[in-house]
């Protein structure tokens, strides 16, 4: 969905009221994690042709931040979610 | 003038007369009319000129597709260039001109260029013009340039007012003839919400050019009781004029319905839209757009009086427009036939109907003489068709006396939304044409764009569309159907595909508009522009602003023919939004001039404004900048004199835009000191601090001040440019990274007016209105807490902090009474001297004390590029940016850090954006040193300074340097020094 | 066949029907010295500085779809060398400097126009970062000038100067700057690569890239397997899904961009313009056709295509900038990938791998740097050394903290 | 000093109402009552808001508009002092914290038959009576501008507006609404 936004807590809202940050990269590395790792964290992406997750902030709504699981090639989203949730998973 | 308006006309009204111009000549037409249909029935088959060689061209449909009769329509603030005439509804004044034509539409200079014809081929351009160099730019694109374009762009503002929708429907249908129609009707009635959009005045499409009866009835009476239906129910909306544009992501598309453009200047209401945009939001769609009848291309068919079958044939039921009086026809399929049996039936001489199939089954009965196997080779008349040329199948040529030849080469779906998406079309060898894809995205195409013909086959189609679409919505629904017709007889049509008359005399046009015929697009092939898309760039086919509506389809064909293959292995290039242009006022609304964004205003602008501020934008926010007394002509004056008053007695300054967020929670604190890079872990309450925060790159994002004011609850300050930036990256720490912690944020930046009290008397003036005591022992520097105001009336936040270097507060106060406090600390701080000063003056005395802004901290520096890499925490083992911050290119000695610049003659000025050399360096990038990142006139030191970053800047201060300005022409000695000009002990913060 | 006006003249004659293919179509050899994929504007232009002025020949490039038909045939044409940073601004005037001979160098006429480009601004911060633009520029000897306000007018009339919400202050021209018609560029690289017997090779999709240890042997294509010495991938837009078959990870977002056009009019805008209190940038064709586009769509795509908030948005800030195009109709909209890297600027380097060499990253600025790159590009593959204008493009900036952030905004891609 | 007069301004143009009397549609500014922003911890919900505010605020009632998980404005018609505001902060501590937003967000009422019609020039939100239930509210975006958007009435809605957009937003409704004030 690249026109409208499922929100988790707003219901269907247009592509207007989102910041979009990008990527869902690897995990923010622990304090002590070396430089390479915050490399990749900061640097690499996958950027793959396809199934992506991404950073979404409904900054025109509830302000809360989503990752979408968003196809690439056909704009489709299969999963929104709150990014709080994350974590939980090992993912932030 | 010959009129051909005759009889009958379904759509017209005889009763209202209508005046208008065509290039100056007066002329009348009927309401209802188009000014293509009261054109023609005034004779006027030349409208316009062909975009390379000047051709005369006529009128060749009745609708969208229309590629030549493009008109400027309009005149001043509401003159629309390239309108066609086709789509155009003419009302009472209307004025009307040729376009692409000098001195005028009859005798056009440019039309030499067809002379040059054999030379101008495709791609032309490409292999010429290039000698000597400098020629291009000089002597051959001005003269292109000058040839260039169609219709001229007025700059008179457009009085007009515009709007943009949202819209939501059960079932969006797009498209208003048999097929729509039935979709509607069967949502309609089954309650579903239904919007139906046609891009016509009138709702009908197939309906409104039917000559004979439907089930014994005549077809307007037919088309009467369905839109009649439709209108009684209320959950289906009509937008008639109202063209679907494009599809996009989500079953959102994009339509504008042109809402006052069909209407005289004194009927227009300057508070309804001009045009409307609307973005409709459907759950379901029937794609019921028609198909586009195509042309065949063949030697002299862009003649004017040359016209498309189904288009002559709306001329004459619809609106009793005459084509002719003698009469051609050249088709390869039946259905074109309905055109020859409805001029006959209107008295019209039909003088021959000249089809390519061998022994056509066409069932027609009519008087026309019939030439089968045969083709139109040519066609003669200077501004209009006299003749055609017939090349009979034995290779005998026969010249035929006509005024007007109605085409057809077959049928086009009209497949453009249902490709928007990616879809690619599918061609069909059944239908002789690109179908809509397979996959369709929730869409479903019906009727004639789905291959059927005939008003109750479409019908039908359009019925049992919206069943099965509603069905995805689990709404049950009948299709409905028209009373009593049998079906059409689209099984009996053949068609046999012609792409273009290989006897072709002379140019034989692909693409009208712009002016490509066959032999361009095989002269691309024999060059390697074989490809549909090369051959489209290097010919233009399909480029102009029909986008090839009826020409992608013959040069598909005409590629194929040469390869030998299938069009369907040719492929077609892709399909763009838009279907037809869009303007930008539909697509702006009311988003133009000064709203083109919402303005803010500080709660203290009145008070501003009162004083006499000047106010300057700083992002959406309108800033005071300065505040002119009587007899200042000069800004500069105003700035001195507010500086000065600041640094002798006291000042007051709006600082509201600056962004404040509320931190609560049990670990606010921990928060902080993750989001900042220096320590907050142990500010106490009542307590402010500087703090810089780092992207998690390493780079400084942002700075300001935070404040404890309670257990678990903070302040924080962030600078007016990244208040919203820095409150979604705080979200996006405190919701992702760690959602663990107990933090909650909250904008309050609307809810303070926050003033700066500044100078020497600024404590005097606060006392008077705080209840509190605020003395240097009770209230220090970095003081902070909530105060009672005006014994007890009023509470607000008092923040012993200063951006001028003086002793200084900034004091909140709930937005409201802004105002009367900002009044009111003038009214106490007259006996002081007190002036309220601006943006300006504040930006002054910020460089004068050597504190940066977003001018320095410009997303490229660290906290040491600034001075303040001490700042950094080396205790804490996690913070935002930490790791990133340590790396080589970070912590390279040879940085441009920060240091104060001055001239070495006080008298010098220069400007920021100036760059550094060494005294002697040749001027070049490889010895550029740094650059001046503000600057300002002292008033305090009477002279100018600045603050810039420098290669090792720190350890240089003293040394000379040149300050460039390559841009002025001007270099200024100058001096390198510590950037706090002013105090740089810091004994007045303290004072 | 050498394009002269004899030859127009003698093939006028002769109904045209005697011009000859502007370029062969081959089957692909066994094996090159070098294969270049990506068959776009880099890709080419990498293909004919390598057979001209490095003498490396037995070259193929390989094209997935038709020639030029990436993002050489979907910008908005501008081309410009009115950067900031050192690392950038030599790379774009020697990118400048090719424009300059380009036409006479490759026999096709390209129409490189150099009818100026202006960058408007509207606050005294925008102007303080223009004058430090333009110094760095004519510090490296590039023409730049500050207008002010009347100056403007004199030129872009048609400019908002009355009822402006961020009212116009002044612009930052670039004379030199300007606009070339884009597909052009490409069939120009293509004739003159063919002729020096560069083999372009198109419809041929690279599936998988052979390796030995830390060599590539070859790839493995729609056509067949092919082998090589070196292998050069040009493909931004798709930069991630091709390195990707070698393992490697790249700082590098794909990003949709809309471009558009609008119907012809007589030619009113003479330069290019880029508005300062919103994204977008205009030009008028030699068709008429205003060419303009804005902001990337923001989401990571390679559909090709965006959605309506952004065309609104570009109309917006146009409307806002230019207030006479309310009338005017805009005709068609079409979307390319950008290759969005993590700082802003391009990235032509080595690889992990000897012999496997990368370009791509250019963001929105790939069809300016077509030829430069094409050169710089032939350059490290000729010689394992990077052009001297192309040092910058370091792979290892980013791990290294030498970036190169013209816009200051930081590792976000779709901020760049 | 101390007795300098103090005067409460609104953020709104000086006349009131937008439009003539018989119009299909009515703006008006909501003034005076109050806005505050309760932030709950992540386990708190709506119902155990309201239950508290009515133990210790029964007689400022629970309109309570969620407009983010765990948060909410708190509105109500009279004005409360800084010391009940203290009070009831208090009490609700620390489950949820509260911020005083009077005078940050402002109050406006868009009613009559065509304010469906007015708004949809706006937002995305469908407000159609059956799918937008009376009590509802929506946190989204009218044109360029966020706002808050409750349904009060049958056709009648309440948007709450950062205060320094609220003349933008009073603005552009006025366009917006200008085809449907002449009655």
């Amino acid at each position: 969905m690249s026109s409208l936004v499922k929100c988790p807590h707003c219901g269907l809202r247009p592509r207007e009221e989102f910041t979009i940050r990008g990527e869902v990269a690897t995990p923010r590395p622990a304090a002590g994690a070396d430089e390479a790792a915050w490399f990749d964290h900061v640097y690499l992406r996958d950027n793959p042709r396809g199934e992506h997750r991404e950073y979404w902030h409904h900054s025109g709504g509830c302000r809360r931040w989503l990752v979408l699981s968003r196809n690439t090639l056909t704009h489709e989203t299969s999963e929104v979610v709150d990014a709080s949730t994350l974590k939980s998973e090992g993912g932030a | 003038m010959t009129s051909f308006r005759i009889d009958g006309g379904t759509l017209i009204d005889r009763n209202d007369v209508r005046r208008f111009t065509f290039n100056d000549e007066a002329l009348t037409g009927f309401g209802g009319d188009t000014v293509a249909s009261s054109l023609l029935a005034n004779g006027k088959q030349l409208v316009g000129r062909s975009f390379k060689y000047h051709r005369p061209r006529g009128i060749l449909t009745a609708g969208a597709a229309e590629p030549n009769a493009l008109l400027t329509i309009g005149r001043d603030g509401r003159r629309g260039p390239n309108t066609r005439a086709t789509m155009a509804e003419l009302f009472d004044g209307l004025e009307a001109r040729s376009q692409n034509c000098w001195p005028n539409v009859n005798f056009d200079i440019g039309a030499m260029n067809g002379v040059l014809g054999p030379l101008l081929g495709a791609g032309f351009y490409y292999k010429t013009f290039m000698w000597p160099a400098a020629f291009w730019e000089k002597v051959y694109e001005p003269l292109i340039r000058k040839a260039a374009g169609l219709g001229r762009a007025s700059y008179d503002p457009d009085p007009g007012y515009y709007e943009k929708c949202w819209a939501h429907c059960d079932l969006l249908v797009i498209g208003a003839g048999p097929a729509g129609l039935a979709a509607a009707l069967t949502a309609g009635r089954a309650g579903a919400r239904v919007v139906i959009a046609d891009e016509g005045a009138h709702l009908g499409g197939g309906f409104l050019a039917e000559g004979s009866p439907l089930g014994g009835k005549p077809a307007d009476a037919v088309l009467a009781d369905i839109v009649g239906e439709l209108h009684a129910l209320p959950n289906v909306e009509i937008k008639k004029r109202t063209t679907v544009f494009a599809a996009y992501d989500d079953q959102v598309f994009g339509a504008v319905e042109r809402v006052q453009k069909h209407l005289p200047e004194h009927e227009i209401n300057p508070h309804r839209a001009m045009e409307r945009l609307w973005r409709i939001v459907a759950r379901k769609v029937v794609l019921a757009t028609g198909a586009e009848e195509r042309p065949i291309v063949f030697g002299g068919n862009d003649r004017p009086g040359v016209m498309m079958a189904g288009a002559m044939r709306t001329y004459l039921n619809a609106y009793g427009v005459a084509p002719g009086k003698r009469v051609a026809l050249f088709a390869n399929n039946n259905q074109a036939y309905q055109t020859a049996m409805d001029l006959e039936a209107r008295g019209i001489d039909v003088a021959a109907i000249i089809d390519p199939r061998t022994c056509p089954n066409t069932g027609y009965d009519g008087k026309a003489r019939m030439i089968a196997g045969a083709m139109v080779r040519d066609t003669a008349g200077r501004k209009a068709i006299k003749s055609i040329t017939v090349r009979h199948d034995d290779g005998r040529d026969e010249v035929i006396a006509v005024d007007a030849l109605a085409v057809s080469g077959g049928y086009s779906p009209i497949v453009h939304l249902a490709c928007h998406r990616g879809g690619k079309p599918v061609w069909s060898d059944e239908h002789v044409g690109f179908m809509p894809p397979e996959s369709t995205d929730g869409m479903t195409p019906c009727g004639a764009v789905a291959g059927k013909t005939g008003i109750a086959a479409c019908f039908a189609a359009g019925g049992a569309a919206a069943v099965t679409a509603l069905a995805e919505l689990g709404v049950m629904g009948e299709a409905a159907s028209l009373p009593d017709i049998k079906q059409g007889d689209e099984k009996t049509d053949h068609i046999q595909p012609i792409w273009s008359v290989p006897s072709s005399k002379g140019k034989a046009f692909v693409d009208y508009q712009n002016d490509v015929a066959a032999s361009d697009i095989t002269l691309a092939m024999r060059e390697g522009y074989d490809h549909v898309e090369l051959a489209k760039r290097y010919t233009t086919n399909g480029m102009a602003t029909d986008q090839g509506k009826t020409s992608n389809v013959n040069a598909i064909g005409i590629l194929a023919e040469n390869k030998g293959v299938s069009p369907g292995e040719i492929g077609t290039t892709t399909f763009r939004p838009f279907y037809t242009p869009v303007s930008f006022g539909a697509l702006v609304g009311a988003s133009k001039g000064m709203e083109f964004q919402p303005v803010r205003k500080s709660p203290l602008h009145g008070w501003a404004e009162r004083n006499g501020a000047k106010f300057v934008e700083t992002g959406l926010w309108y800033r005071s900048s300065w505040f002119p007394k009587d007899g200042e002509t000069f800004w500069r004056d105003s700035v001195n004199r507010e500086v000065k008053a600041v640094r002798s007695k006291v000042g007051v300054c709006d600082v509201s835009t600056l962004g404040k967020i509320e931190v609560f929670g049990a670990d606010a604190a921990e928060f902080l000191n993750r989001v900042y890079c220096n320590a907050f872990l142990k500010l106490p309450v009542g307590k402010a601090r500087y703090g810089i925060m780092l992207r998690e790159d390493g780079f400084v994002y942002d700075d300001g001040t935070t404040s404890c004011l309670g257990e678990n609850h903070y302040f924080m300050t962030t600078t007016t440019a990244l208040a919203a930036g820095v409150l979604t990256h705080l979200e996006f720490c405190a919701q992702v990274l760690w959602p663990e912690l107990d933090v909650r944020l909250a904008s309050a930046t609307d809810q303070w007016a926050q003033m700066a009290v500044a100078g020497p008397k600024s404590r005097d003036v606060l006392a008077k209105i705080i209840d509190e005591d605020i003395s240097n022992e009770a209230f220090p520097f970095l003081a902070a807490r909530e105060v009672s105001m005006f014994g007890g009336r009023l509470k607000g936040r008092l923040f012993r902090i200063s951006f001028s270097g003086e002793l200084a507060y900034e004091v909140a106060v709930p937005a409201g009474y802004g105002e009367s406090v900002a009044d009111a600390i003038m009214a106490v701080g007259e006996e002081f001297g007190i002036t309220p000063y601006g943006t300006e003056a504040l930006g002054v005395m910020r460089i004068e004390k050597g504190h940066v802004t977003h001018a320095e901290i410009n997303g490229t520096v660290t906290p040491a590029d600034l001075g303040m890499g001490k700042m950094v925490s080396v205790k804490k083992d996690d913070f935002i940016g930490r790791v990133m911050n340590l790396r080589e290119g970070l912590v390279d000695p040879d940085r441009p850090s920060l240091v104060g610049i001055k001239p070495k003659s006080p008298s010098d000025k220069f400007a920021t954006g100036s760059h550094i050399l060494n005294p002697g360096d040749a001027v070049s990038l490889a010895n550029d040193q740094g650059y001046v990142t503000s600057m300002c006139h002292s008033p305090t030191l009477g002279h100018a300074i600045g603050l810039a970053l420098v290669k090792n800047g720190p350890s240089r201060h003293g040394e000379e340097v040149v300050i460039w300005n390559g841009l002025a022409g001007t270099t200024v000695n100058g001096i390198l020094c510590d950037p706090a000009f002013v105090d740089p002990e810091n004994e007045k913060l303290h004072a | 066949m050498r394009y002269s006006a004899l030859s127009l003249l003698g093939n006028a004659f002769s109904k045209n029907k005697n011009w000859k293919p502007a370029w062969r179509n081959p089957d692909p050899k066994p094996r090159y010295d070098v294969i270049i994929i990506g068959g776009g504007g880099h890709g080419l232009a990498t293909a004919y500085y390598l057979s001209k002025v490095f003498g490396v020949r037995n070259v193929a490039v390989l094209e997935k779809g038709y020639l030029g038909s990436g993002n050489i045939g979907r910008n908005t044409t501008i081309i410009r060398s009115n950067y900031l940073l050192e690392g950038n601004n030599p790379f774009y005037e020697f990118s400048m400097k090719l424009w300059e001979g380009l036409e006479q160098d490759f026999n096709f006429n390209a129409m490189v126009s150099q009818r100026g480009v202006i960058n408007l601004f509207h606050s005294d911060a925008q102007r303080d970062a223009y004058t430090r633009r333009g110094n760095a520029m004519r510090l490296h000897g590039v023409d730049a000038d500050l207008l002010n306000r009347d100056q403007l007018r004199e030129k872009l009339p048609f400019l908002d100067y009355e009822n402006a919400r961020f009212p116009i202050m002044g612009g930052l021209m670039q004379a030199r700057g300007g606009t070339v018609r884009h597909d052009a560029v490409a069939w120009g690289f293509a004739r003159g690569a063919d002729q020096n017997g560069v083999d372009i090779i198109q419809n041929c999709e690279v599936t998988g890239i052979d390796r030995d240890g830390d060599q590539i042997t070859g790839v493995q294509t729609t056509r067949g397997a092919i082998t090589c010495n070196k292998l050069a991938m040009a493909v931004a837009g798709s930069s991630s899904h091709v390195a990707k078959m070698v393992d490697m990870r790249l700082p590098i977002e794909s990003h949709a961009l809309q471009a558009f056009v609008s119907e012809g009019l007589k030619p009113f805008i003479d330069t290019v313009v880029t508005f300062g209190a919103g994204h977008f940038y205009v030009s008028q064709s030699d068709k008429g056709g205003l060419v303009f586009g804005g902001d990337i769509e923001g989401y990571n795509s390679y559909a090709q295509r965006g959605n309506l908030a952004c065309v609104e948005h570009v109309a917006e800030a146009g409307m806002a900038m230019i207030p006479a195009l309310s009338r005017v109709r805009i005709l068609r909209s079409w979307g390319g990938i950008m290759d969005m890297s993590m700082d802003g600027s391009p990235i032509m380097d080595r690889t992990h791998l000897s012999n496997l060499y990368f370009n791509g990253g250019w963001c929105y600025g790939g069809f300016k740097a077509t030829p430069a790159s094409g050169y710089c590009f032939a350059h490290l593959l000729a010689t394992d050394t990077p052009h001297e204008t192309a040092t910058a493009f370091r792979m290892d900036r980013f791990a290294r903290g030498y970036l190169l952030d013209e816009k200051g905004v930081g590792a976000q891609a779709n901020l760049h | 000093m101390r007795d300098y007069p103090l005067e409460n301004r609104y953020a709104f143009p000086a006349h009131e109402v937008a439009f003539n009397k018989g119009a299909s549609i009515s703006l008006s500014p909501v003034k005076g009552g109050f806005v505050v922003h309760v932030l709950g911890d992540a386990k708190s919900d709506e119902a155990a808001l309201k239950q508290t505010i009515n133990k210790i605020a029964p007689e400022l009632g629970t309109d309570v508009r969620g407009h983010s998980p765990n948060q909410w404005f708190w509105v109500g018609s009279v004005d409360i002092s800084n010391d009940r505001l203290a009070e009831i902060s208090a009490a609700l501590h620390p489950q949820f914290v509260m911020t005083d937003q009077t005078h940050g967000r402002v109050r406006m009422k868009l009613s009559g038959p065509s304010s469906r019609v007015v708004l949809a020039k706006g937002t995305m939100v469908d407000l159609s009576p059956d799918l937008f239930a009376i009590g509802q509210s929506a946190m989204t975006q009218i044109g360029h501008i966020g706002a808050m958007i409750t349904r009060v009435a049958d056709d009648s809605f309440e948007l709450i507006v950062l205060r320094s957009f609220a003349g933008s937003l009073w603005d552009e409704l006025q366009h917006m609404a200008a085809e449907f004030s002449h009655g």
